[in-house]
């Protein structure tokens, strides 16, 4: 017997956000005479969707399709100010300054609805098709492109808002550590089970098990592919990625994709995810930041599950071949642990 | 100043400019040179091309195959009669790389890469070499011991004799990433069997030191035997002999030297 | 495959809404699928220059001279620039929000740090001329000795890699060579517990690989002004770095990007901006200076390794009643981001944990090599690397299921954490129920049953006293090592002898082995391989 | 600086350029015609995001040399759109949400369509081996994977 399977487990929060200095993401919104709205960020895309789900935020605060909003970014001409896309911050920090700006944009909006329909604008509520109506009227409605035109040209209203988002700076207590790190946390539980080969060390993947808390799924096919791309990343950490493989020596560092190690489309394994939402007070509509805790329950959970499998700790990332061949060997073979 | 191509019709010529020229490399399928320049190797400034029909051939109708070295690793995927070199070639990199990496290249990969001369080495493969005076044939081990004076000369082909059976040539690479990554080892085995027992067995490895090599006292191990546990076990352990493996971004010589034997022991008995 | 579990928190939240919620189509997805998503890379800009730099071939050594008078003459040089010609050739990233001393230059004037830094930036026709030019660029390097090991950087005596933080450490709050938390009495539970459990973390540098290299295309605009398409992961950021470097006002610049191949941190050091656009002004033509890959894996800057040391006590119900954590964020040869790191990885600490006592000295140490940076989970990754594996090995050691473990010890609503905020909205409770769930992994009813809204607060929100000598301990990293350091007589599971606190005072004598037959080990060296 | 003409097709168009010696397939499309779909991710031929079909081959342009494409056929990502009708690749990759930061989407889908043209109706280890030579970091393989079964799926019922 060589191959042996086992099963291991962790679970994490992460803060969303950053503390120092002050965290401020601003948001412009407007609209055209069509009844088009433009966000203007400066936010970044790497990937992570900033772009879409921004769009969505705001389709929903404005009441009107998704379709009717496009998300500009990032340009320092014309997007206000935001700190960048880190920290997890995206989603939170962004999303609420689209939430404000879209929230006085809808202000207006129905103001110039109202006055076209001449009822008092809090009697009027969105249909989230592009219409504008009286609550327990919906035949006294007008679309949102009559009420843009009318805005524009008739009553020489700008449909628009300004958005911004501040944690404001946390000091941080010299002596006790005292801080406000975060406003909110996400968090995951990650079950991995690996297949161990005691006579080379190498550790294959077999499945992975994970909930996810991410205080709400704004878009679950773009949470899907973070969760799941990330949990690519963590099984790379944990097992394959360093620049520098014989750390803190640095020598034979790669320099190209052959020899900087990532799990490859043959090396991964099935995932089965479920995403759990409590609500954070401040998020918008509940939302936290699904980008960069995703990956940090695998790391731990596949380091326990080889000790599982073959009863040795690996201590030290990445969780190498070698490694695990040198701690098999000092120990006097593999010593599967209880099957979990 | 911009780097200066000179494309020729033979190989003839190609070998003479190429000889006459130190900062002249052959282009074979661009994996190797393309790159260099690409990373601003500026010892380069002429890339040397030949259309010559001849690098591009194939000659496998008989017991001995002859490969133009300019034939890709996807060619020889497509040609049924190369089966036993399959392996090997699919190996290699990935769809792309196979489309445009050449069997004359691979001779100068250097570690991580050059797992096709592994079994060409295995398979005690014959280079022949177009230099400035003329063709000559090197046997694969010299030919890859000397590689680094071999830089002024063009590889016109490579041959070698087809196994037996199927059974007779096994090869295996050892690596991190799936399904395509960088060798930490490799392993190529010519077992010709003769009156039941292996007659000029050959054990080649990849990666276990500066260039591809032979594991001699493996094949010592295997020679005239039979291919049983015992044999196998006997050949497993006496793999690293000779060996000179190095540290690099995919492995240490300590972990090369471990692995090599169960790898081995996995591959003559055929196990996953 | 993703399930959402709507049963779970759904008093919490209004599903009833129109947009949030649904799987639209990505707005860019149009864009992605026919390659028509413009990145920084993709505008072809009349007249083009190409920047590559020189980098430093030694770890750390002394710039003796500096001789271009060959590669001036190379063909199709535009420029050569030194640092002399950089405006403010001296800057730290996070100096935008007032935290820490500027410590890098944008190219090394007496000194270089690490292997790879930039020194020179050649401005080319093309790249082959400015790879010819840097071919002819004489660099005479006096060595310097190098430190690359967190612990031994610390040591006096070490060499100074970064002589803005002369010790090796940044400097917190203008006091500590490392960012502190306290919160209870960690020594005093330590001595009560029924097993202690001293373990050595060991994370590797990280290196983030986006398929699209840092970079960034500057060129001269209308009315004296830049534009520059960037990769950047910080529009504002970048801005604002670049006007500090070259001393201009902000509005000088018109940067456009958003739009980026990858980064998970490693787009926010702002390192090909400043560069560019210096070309930029000094040719007045279009600027393109793009990392290769073996730029990007080896001198863009990684996540960097940590170093980690928990100590934890632990009762045998499986009550942790301590943690004590030092953690090394290696720095390499600037601040970059990890100062921050170290805070933010303070504030994690015990992680999703309700103990009653814990003590945390996280330090950002420099090292000569390639400064580090942010990269997904920052300053949290290798620290719950660190008190995962460490979870799972103290519940072996009590005999309890993990997830039940970390169930029994998790926060709740109303607990009050070590950085001494209130845990709201928690649920880790609520993953690791799901997580066993979906596994199969059994776990007892008690523990199913459990809430993260349940049993939290009361006494679990009091904010424990610490020890009254804490604010003047001085606690010294020499001081700390003889803690954790001290080779165990035997690396196994003898019963060793507890090894001193940091500092005064003496603890509570204890007796050699737990008269309870509790064990108590510690692999801190047990664990060092290779 | 002597420049090399060069004539080829590029997406089924015939184009005439200039070359300075040693300049790669990437650098003539992206800078020289225009075609930005080809993307730089290593210049060594380990990313796969510069992929394009030469005569029908997966090739890595940035390992290519210019002149060596010369009477030949050159087809990137930004041919691929039928008309004006997305490619069944492409609507696959955009129904299983099959890009994130889409840097590698130009090469996969090259890749993917290398395979299909080849072989309609692949295997998941087909798949598989034929992106091998294609990173994608977000990642990103599963659905990209799913994406290229789903297209080849197609193909066999329509």
């Amino acid at each position: 017997m060589t191959r042996h399977r086992g099963r291991g487990m962790a679970s994490i929060n992460y803060p969303i956000g950053m503390n120092l200095g002050g965290d401020p993401s601003q948001a412009l919104v407007h609209s055209n005479p069509s009844g088009k709205f433009t966000v203007a960020l400066s936010s970044i895309d790497l990937g992570q969707g900033m772009k879409s789900v921004t769009r969505q935020i705001c389709a929903e605060t404005l009441g009107v399709p998704v379709e009717d909003v496009y998300v500009d970014t990032a340009d320092s001409d014309t997007g206000p100010h935001c700190m960048g896309s880190f920290a997890s911050r995206g989603t939170h920090r962004v999303g609420n300054a689209v939430m404000a700006a879209a929230r006085e944009a809808r202000g207006v909006m129905m103001e110039a609805a109202a006055e076209e329909l001449e009822v008092n604008a809090a009697d009027l509520e969105t249909d989230g098709r592009g219409n504008i109506h009286v609550k327990g009227a919906p035949h006294r409605s007008i679309s949102t492109k009559d009420v843009a035109i009318a805005a524009q040209f008739k009553q020489g209203k700008t449909i628009s808002g300004r958005g911004i988002f501040l944690v404001p700076l946390s000091n941080v207590d010299p002596e006790t550590g005292e801080m406000s790190p975060a406003t909110c946390y996400a968090h995951a539980c990650l079950v991995a089970e690996v297949e161990v080969d005691d006579e080379t060390g190498e550790v294959e993947m077999v499945r992975m098990d994970s909930a996810y808390e991410l205080g709400r799924a704004l878009n679950p096919r773009l949470v899907e592919q973070q969760l799941v791309g990330g949990a690519w990343m963590g099984i790379s950490h944990a097992l394959y990625e360093t620049p520098e493989p014989y750390y803190p020596d640095p020598v034979h560092g790669p320099r190209d994709f052959v020899e900087y190690l990532m799990p490859g489309p043959g090396d991964i394994c099935p995932h089965d995810i479920a995403v759990l939402e409590r609500p954070a007070p401040d998020g918008p509509f509940g939302a936290k930041g699904p980008g960069e805790m995703c990956a940090n329950p695998v790391l731990p959970a596949v380091a326990n599950a080889i000790f599982n499998a073959v009863g040795v700790r690996i201590d030290e990332l990445p969780i190498t071949p070698e490694r695990v061949l040198r701690a098999i060997k000092a120990q006097g073979g593999a010593r599967p642990q209880a099957r979990r | 100043m911009a780097v200066t191509v000179k494309t020729f019709a033979s190989s003839n010529e190609a070998a003479t400019a190429l000889s006459s020229d130190r900062t002249a490399r052959y282009l074979g399928g661009g994996t190797l040179v393309m790159r260099a320049l690409n990373e601003g190797d500026v010892s380069i400034s002429t890339v040397v091309r030949a259309n010559d029909q001849a690098l591009t051939r194939i000659d496998a109708s008989g017991p001995r195959i002859t490969l133009g070295a300019g034939i890709t690793f996807a060619r020889i995927l497509s040609e049924r009669d190369l089966a036993f070199l399959h392996a090997p070639a699919r190996s290699i990199g990935g769809p792309a790389v196979r489309n445009m990496g050449t069997v004359g290249g691979n001779l100068f990969a250097p570690n991580p890469y050059g797992d096709f001369a592994v079994a060409l080495l295995a398979l005690d493969a014959t280079v022949a070499v177009q230099g400035g005076f003329g063709s000559r044939d090197i046997a694969i081990e010299e030919f890859l011991q000397s590689r680094e004076r071999q830089s002024g000369a063009l590889v016109l082909s490579v041959s070698c004799t087809r196994p037996a059976s199927a059974d007779a040539f096994r090869y295996r690479k050892v690596a991190r990433i799936k399904p395509k990554g960088g060798s930490v080892i490799t392993l190529a085995a010519h077992l010709p069997i003769s009156g039941g027992r292996i007659a000029g067995a050959r054990i080649a490895l990849g990666s276990m030191a500066p260039t591809q090599i032979r594991a001699k006292a493996a094949e010592r191990a295997l020679e005239g035997r039979t291919l049983d546990a015992a044999t196998i076990a006997a050949a497993a352990s006496a793999v690293t002999e000779g060996t000179s493996p190095s540290n690099n971004a995919l492995g240490s010589a300590w972990y090369r030297r471990e692995i090599v034997g169960v790898h081995l022991r996995r591959l003559l008995s055929g196990q996953e | 495959m993703l399930e959402l579990r709507k049963d779970i928190f759904a008093d919490e939240r209004d599903d009833n809404l129109k947009e949030i919620g649904k799987g639209t189509q990505r707005q860019d997805m149009l864009g992605h699928i026919t390659g028509t998503s413009s990145y920084f890379n993709d505008h072809k800009l009349q007249g083009m220059l190409h920047l590559k730099v020189v980098r430093s071939t030694h770890a750390h050594a002394r710039l003796r001279r500096i001789d271009t008078t060959e590669a001036e003459r190379s063909v199709g040089v535009r420029k050569i620039i030194r640092g002399a010609d950089v405006p403010v050739n001296l800057n730290t990233l996070l100096s935008l929000i007032n935290f820490g001393k500027d410590d890098e230059p944008s190219l090394a004037v007496d000194k270089v740090r690490y292997k790879g830094e930039p020194i020179l930036a050649i401005v080319a026709d093309s790249e082959r001329e400015a790879f010819e030019a840097i071919a002819k660029v004489r660099i005479d390097y006096e060595p310097l000795p190098t430190v690359f090991d967190v612990e031994d950087a610390l040591k006096p005596g070490a060499p100074v890699v970064n002589e803005t933080y002369p010790k090796n450490a940044f400097i917190y709050h203008e006091a500590y060579d490392h960012q502190r938390l306290r919160f209870g009495d960690a020594d005093a539970a330590l001595a009560t517990a029924d097993h202690v459990l001293e373990q050595r973390y060991q994370m590797s540098p990280i290196e983030h690989a986006p398929t699209e290299t840092n970079g960034a295309i500057a060129a001269p605009d209308t009315n004296g002004r830049y534009v520059v398409y960037t990769s950047t992961q910080a529009l504002f950021f970048s801005v604002d770095t670049c006007a500090k470097i070259l001393d201009v006002p902000s509005n000088t610049f018109h940067f456009i990007g958003g739009t980026v191949g990858g980064g998970f941190g490693g787009k926010v050091d702002t390192l090909t901006e400043p560069l560019a656009i210096l070309g930029a002004m000094l040719t007045g033509r279009p600027v393109r200076y793009v990392f290769g890959r073996e730029e990007e894996m080896q001198y863009g800057p990684p996540r960097g390794a940590e170093r980690i040391y928990i100590k934890d006590g632990v009762m045998r119900d499986g009550r942790i009643v301590a943690r004590k954590i030092r953690a090394y964020f290696d720095s390499g040869a600037y601040t970059r981001l990890s100062s921050y790191a170290a805070v933010k990885c303070a504030a994690h600490l015990p992680g999703p944990y309700t103990i009653p006592n814990v003590y945390g000295d996280v330090y950002c140490v420099f090292t000569n090599r390639t400064p580090a940076t942010a990269m997904r989970g920052f300053g949290v990754t290798a620290m719950d690397f660190a008190i995962e594996c460490q979870m799972d090995k103290l519940a072996n050691l009590v005999g309890m299921d993990p997830m039940e473990f970390r169930i029994l010890n998790a926060y709740r609503d109303g607990d009050m954490k070590a950085h001494r905020r209130e845990a709201k909205n928690t649920a880790l409770i609520e993953c690791v129920q799901v997580a066993a769930e979906k596994a199969k992994w059994p776990i007892r009813d008690e523990f199913r049953r459990a809430s993260s809204r349940k049993d939290g607060g009361g006494s679990r929100a009091v904010i424990p006293p610490i020890p009254t000598d804490a604010r003047a301990r001085p606690t010294t990293p020499a001081q700390q090592r003889t803690t954790y350091d001290r080779a165990p007589v035997n690396v196994t599971r003898e019963p060793p002898r507890e090894p001193p606190p940091p500092a005064p005072p003496p603890p509570p004598p204890r007796p050699s082995a737990p008269s309870h037959g509790a064990t108590r080990f510690s692999s801190v060296f047990g664990t060092r391989r290779r | 600086m002597s420049k090399t003409p060069l004539q080829f097709r590029h997406n089924g168009r015939d184009v005439a350029i200039f070359v300075d010696g040693g300049t790669n397939l990437l650098v003539a499309l992206r800078e020289l015609i225009g075609d930005m779909t080809p993307k730089f991710g290593c210049g060594q031929g380990g990313c796969g995001t510069c992929s394009v079909l030469i005569d029908g081959e997966l090739h890595l342009s940035c390992l290519t040399l210019a002149e060596t494409v010369a009477g030949r056929s050159v087809e990137t990502l930004d041919g691929m759109k039928q008309g004006p009708n997305l490619h069944p690749l492409q609507r696959a990759f955009a129904d299983a949400f099959a890009a994130q930061c889409g840097y590698c989407t130009p090469g996969m889908l090259m890749a993917a369509r290398a395979l299909l043209d080849r072989n309609p109706s692949p295997s998941r280890a087909e798949v598989v081996e034929a992106i091998s030579g294609n990173i994608c970091r977000c990642t990103g393989y599963e659905s990209i994977i799913n994406a290229i079964l789903a297209a080849s799926g197609g193909r066999a019922s329509a």
